[in-house]
């Protein structure tokens, strides 16, 4: 997601200033006014046009909610089902207010902040955009746009600390990093500020959204500790296999549709041609990296376990898709490729890891969101090359200095805060269920509600 | 009269019907159950952690039968189950002392069938 | 949904104007095909945009029946829930048949009706729009998005009657309702009827839809009567829990989704600064209703019952966006907030009102689209202000008189009708199955054929 | 889809022809560059639109993989569940990767092929489009809608053989038909090939795509043989019934709703007044076929077999929408109820016949894709009329000669290629399980993984 | 001590309870079952192939008491199982010699309640 | 013989299971229920109407063993089942008279291990 001032194309652009800034032509002309109109009617049409290409691209992302409570719940036991489904739909319903009042402001606080912490309105702002020109968005888009976008970075921990994790204490989490963790970070580089200054590439998120989501999961594993076991007496990793499959292939396949919004919706407009052929190239990237991480994903599995794993293609196509969000729109579809499949095995990568260190993430959010997420960051440097379709030249955005600092310090805010607000929690006594409900489910404990009422479900471990 | 139970292997259960229908066995319970017995379990992994399922997925049937119909119960029950493999599974013979129809109050060998 | 002629924004229709009426300025020109088709090519892209924009909205909204065939069988019992899908799957499938040949006639007779009832022609009528221009809509892309409202309508009661009501008597009730029943009360707002005459304003259809299908639904639990043990003999409510919590929750996710079908795509065109604004703001609005409404109701439930309650807080989000739809386009964003949280606790109200007055309304038909639909209407004159991103005064529609009347008349009409029609479908014994039926679940009563085949069900109650 | 080159409505053709092409009035005006830009303005939000269209068209049917993976996995028993959505996953992975690198290149070579069989280029080719105008489209964006549809053609044939193909036979014929099979066949008509030049017509693919899935599925399943037990001893076809409706259902309205991206994006383009008119009746077709089609597929299991069947009628709304594709957009909306109505009998009518012929296809993929989408290409020459909304005329395609050779052609081309691919992999003893492993389900034999972890689920057949 | 079995109609386990509450027998073990038996089955039909279905839904109670208790028990499981239908099911009483509490490690009768 | 039936909270089936092979009794067969008894149950509600549960899970294990195996199996079953809270469960013990394998026809006490 750039800068809205990028956005307008040079030809549009052109014909406004033109128009509206040049009477003398116009007076020439026999019937000023019809000419006139002709120009201002192609600007409402372009400004129609970006702004629904934004809306549907929000809406789409918003879908991507759907995607992560069928993912989510489906990867884990069948007695934490409600829990999960409550969490997912609360973390959308709570963040949206949050994010409304206070979360916008802090991230998008308009110029003159110090680029570190600043703050703009609470709320949204204006109704409409100043004029009806390509390029312009509404702000009422714009924030439905973002809050998608910060709706996604908090679900994302949902997965990682199901079964074990107090509904109170996920509520208190999923407001402090819709409103404050993600909308500061965000700010240092979509928001305009030190991140974005130095030169900090992001397109789409891998890393203000993502990482964030992924690394907060993380600390958020850590301090739970792993659910009751899930690691023997002797050490060793204990599978506690997810309940229902179906719906969560059906939440890949959702989060892969969603992502067509997250990616090609960050352009932020598709009049011009520049900007057209920028969204469809960034489309088609966002599927083969996709694809790509499954099929990779696949293959290791098959390699180190004898048989493929679906679950871990999943995981598979969802690193793809977080690798590429960070530069999707500045490599070429075989670079999208080969994003992706490093992404693929850096997921199987990051389960093991987190197996050894005997942290328990149950859905694999650090691998998919964190790991990936940090990769699609230094793939900006590895393969960004920023002439071909878009406006930014390559030297901008191919700078390996920035794009580490900035894979390495969002991660470090979202982790470090979170890790001090799960401690917080802990010591407070508000973090973690009591073991005779862990055990039972934290659907009768925290809900007093099954999910799947009447079926005869083994709960044995 | 005796209670047959029966663990039987899931895919047999049809068979083991045809054959006690064969036998005039009209009657019988079935229950979904796991076992663990001489057949191996086999490996299961999950998101690249193992796991160990010795428990098999079988079949439970209990049928009550007076003492003149066990030996062609049984019969029947081996007939259609038995594949030769292991975890072809066991029968269990109890003695039942009492039965009753719920339905009419019928006590004893009239109730079972 | 406004007329259609409103929708032409101002700009465009001037350079239409004059391009079209005033040969004048074209002789003028030295070429004067070429200015003549730049005015006529920007009509044309405004006509694609706006029928693009229509389409995608009746997309979105044929989504819905997805999600409401997913939050009515997950929150029914295993044992009706092939009798629910199908249900769903039916009343779309012969409700567009019927508003194709009559319903559509019936509901847009076009001028010279009598405000109460008139017919306009069976099927569709012309293939394109007389012009290509801004506003302008297809007829097919018209239909479309019409036949989805209807179906909404219609699909709102198969929850409320599950697991006791004759499926030929959901068919004639379903066929009934979209040829008849929605499409008169339809007329009367949206059809330029004696309701909109009045100045009864009612924007997306919170009463015209919703309340239609939600006071249908309270005819139908109560004519049918409580399923088999929902209230003890001592008449305490005793609950019969959903059996597939997960595909509630997503069924939810995928309805959130269709809305912004459902109140954007209202507008009936999004060409033109005003029409764009008004859209950007009717989504946010959506949005925060939405969510709104799932808080409160969660609060509610936490308090009455020390337990947060998932199901209640679904419904709570459902209740928020009925709530929403009439007024989304003229009210601010905080007061889509305020609008969106009453409808959470109406929808908690409402369900413990339906257990005091023992009516077994399976999934809260009544609670979320009925008495929410009223709220909606009413909210219009509490809070409705037409001055600020639309083309209409607030005088006109900020009349309490005439909202209070439609909030009222089409509830009761659509009460009334259907009482009727399942009192005489209970006379002539269509429309209760027989106890033994109802024990065993009407999947194999009705259908021989069951929902989750080889799956231990326990089916106790 | 028809060839490109046929999108660019008149006006806006005119409009560029005249303002870059003839300098001569240009030079007239008094600033000839603001005239120029307005033309060039609208052509860039022309481009805009009609690329956005198809990428949002592109989305939803790549959304059309969720419904095969739900409908697929539903009506088939729970041991093999993980198998099924694995090969869904996985043929879209694979498939995109194979299709990106082979398979475009060998369906749209260019001009100069031989009819039969001609290559391209490798990967996509350039980024941009030449110029921004109407109807052109980004290469980007046309290989994306076009890799949806080559992903569609392979996913049909997983549910045939589900139950007992070996995953890493699917896998080769996955790549195999992406690759090649789908590619060939679809040059010959979409392609510019033979069947192009003789006058063929299928607009979005009844033949192209779903009859060679259906017919490929067709193949699989006669080779492969039925599951055990699905035709008793005395040679009775015997049920082997769904375990998850409610995600069928699913499916099936999701497949409905991505089909709203098959047929009316397979115009191509959207602006121009022809355009915009010709999506919307093709949208309107294609739901009304498909509403025709369940109702009619209900009716007739309700009088063949006294109940009304759920999963028949969800063929029958997919029956529908396979028939209405070929000829969408030359077809009244009566012609359409029509076309849907035969395609309900018809799918009843092809699983009746697959079951005297003891040929097992789990889920109905040859009757739903392979029988409706012959009738869909003979429908072409029965009722299509393209003088209404298109530009081609009614002779040229209401040819019954190319239209049943077509119908013939390439079913029979995918059936023998697939048969070949199908007895060579069984030969080599790579196709189907063994006898235990089908009996205790794919998903632990083939992935050692359970669909439904906890859950009492009776595998007795 | 005998161990009382008894198979009944699904939709009557509600009653069932409630009688046996009322007669102060408050334990009871309860599993998902499938019954076979003079109650006829019923066809379903899935895309057009036949099934017949004649395993039945049924809920099988376990119940263990002293001696003294298995009259009004059995009293109890009639009264509130019996509908006159046919597919009521059946009660099957087995000698129980021995009866365990895990928690205490009691045997014997005081065990059982 | 005897014919072992334990009734235990299904979250101590893994540790019963280690303490059962401990004691080398490798053949068990299990099933899911639910009980009542002791220990309370908990309320639900559900869309605001309330659901009392007094039907708590449970894991049934059915275990035949030799007369000389009686003693350690239910040692092992109460080492791995109790946890000393209401709701551990009970055993119940059965004469056994005869057993058979299916597999081989063997019968009595051979044919259980
Ligand atoms: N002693 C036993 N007690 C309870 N169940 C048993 C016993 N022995 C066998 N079973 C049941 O019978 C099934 C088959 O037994 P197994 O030993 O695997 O095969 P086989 O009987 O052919 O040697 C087991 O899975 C278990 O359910
Ligand atoms: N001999 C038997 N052995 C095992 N279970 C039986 C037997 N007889 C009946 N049952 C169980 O009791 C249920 C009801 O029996 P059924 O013969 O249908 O009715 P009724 O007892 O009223 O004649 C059966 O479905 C079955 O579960
Ligand atoms: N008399 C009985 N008959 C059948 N099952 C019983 C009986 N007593 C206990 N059970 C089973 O044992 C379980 C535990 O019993 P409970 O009374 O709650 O605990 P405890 O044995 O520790 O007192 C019950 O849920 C039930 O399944």
């Amino acid at each position: 997601m750039k800068m809205k001032w990028l956005k307008m194309p040079a030809l549009v652009a052109a014909a406004l200033v033109l128009g509206l800034a040049s009477p003398s032509w116009a007076q020439d002309a026999a019937e000023p006014e019809a000419v006139f109109d002709a120009a201002a009617a192609v600007s409402e049409s372009a400004y129609a046009i970006d702004n629904l290409f934004l809306m549907v691209a929000a809406v789409l992302v918003l879908f991507m909610q759907a995607g992560f409570a069928m993912v989510e719940s489906g990867f884990n036991s069948a007695k934490n089902t409600v829990n999960i489904l409550f969490k997912n739909m609360m973390d959308l319903c709570i963040g949206m207010m949050l994010y409304f009042v206070i979360g916008y402001g802090l991230m998008y606080p308009g110029d003159g902040g110090n680029g570190w912490l600043a703050f703009g309105q609470f709320g949204i702002g204006g109704i409409g955009a100043d004029a009806a020109e390509a390029g312009a968005l509404a702000p009422q888009v714009d924030w439905l746009f973002q809050v998608a976008f910060a709706a996604t970075a908090a679900t994302i921990v949902s997965g990682a600390v199901a079964g074990r994790l107090k509904f109170g204490a996920y509520l208190i989490y999923s407001a402090i990093i819709t409103a404050f963790i993600y909308p500061i970070s965000g700010y240092w580089k979509w928001g305009g500020g030190w991140l974005d200054g130095m030169g900090f590439y992001d397109f789409a998120g891998s890393l203000v959204v993502h990482a964030v989501g992924g690394f907060a999961a993380l600390a958020g594993a850590i301090v739970l500790g792993p659910r009751i076991g899930r690691f023997g007496k002797d050490g060793k990793s204990k599978a506690m296999p997810g309940h229902n499959l179906p719906i969560a292939a059906l939440g890949v396949f959702i989060l892969l549709i969603g992502w067509f919004g997250f990616n090609p919706g960050s352009q932020l407009a598709i009049v011009g041609k520049d900007n057209t052929d920028a969204v469809m190239l960034i489309a088609v990237n966002t599927l083969l990296a996709a694809g790509a991480g499954g099929v990779l994903a696949m293959i290791t599995t098959w390699i180190l376990h004898k048989k493929p794993d679906l679950t871990m293609a999943a995981n598979g196509v969802l690193g793809g898709l977080v690798g590429i969000t960070a530069n999707c729109d500045g490599v070429s579809n075989v670079e999208a490729i080969i994003i992706g499949a490093v992404a693929g095995v850096l997921v199987c990568a990051g389960v093991k890891l987190l197996d050894a260190l005997k942290i328990d993430d149950t859905v694999g959010a650090f691998p998919v969101h964190g790991l990936c997420g940090m990769w699609g960051g230094i793939a900006v440097a590895l393969f960004g090359s920023y002439d071909g379709c878009s406006s930014q030249a390559i030297g901008e955005y191919g700078n390996w200095v920035a794009q580490i600092t900035g894979s390495l310090v969002i991660p470090a805010w979202a982790f470090l805060t979170m890790f001090i607000l799960f401690t917080i929690l802990k010591a407070v006594g508000l973090l973690r269920v009591g073991r005779e409900e862990e055990l039972r489910g934290l659907d009768i404990g925290e809900h007093g509600e099954e999910a799947y009422n009447g079926f005869q479900i083994f709960t044995t471990n | 009269m005796k209670l047959i139970i029966a663990y039987i292997q899931p895919e047999q259960l049809n068979e083991v019907k045809q054959a006690l229908y064969e036998k005039e066995v009209y009657k019988m319970s079935v229950t979904n159950a796991m076992g663990c017995g001489q057949q191996k379990g086999y490996h299961e992994t999950y998101r690249g952690a193992d796991i160990e399922v010795n428990l098999l997925k079988k079949v439970r049937i209990e049928i009550a039968v007076n003492d003149d119909f066990v030996d062609v119960t049984i019969e029947a029950l081996i007939k259609g189950a038995r594949t030769g493999n292991i975890g072809d599974g066991k029968i269990f013979i109890l003695d039942l002392p009492a039965c009753i129809r719920i339905r009419t109050g019928e006590k004893g060998p009239e109730a079972i069938g």
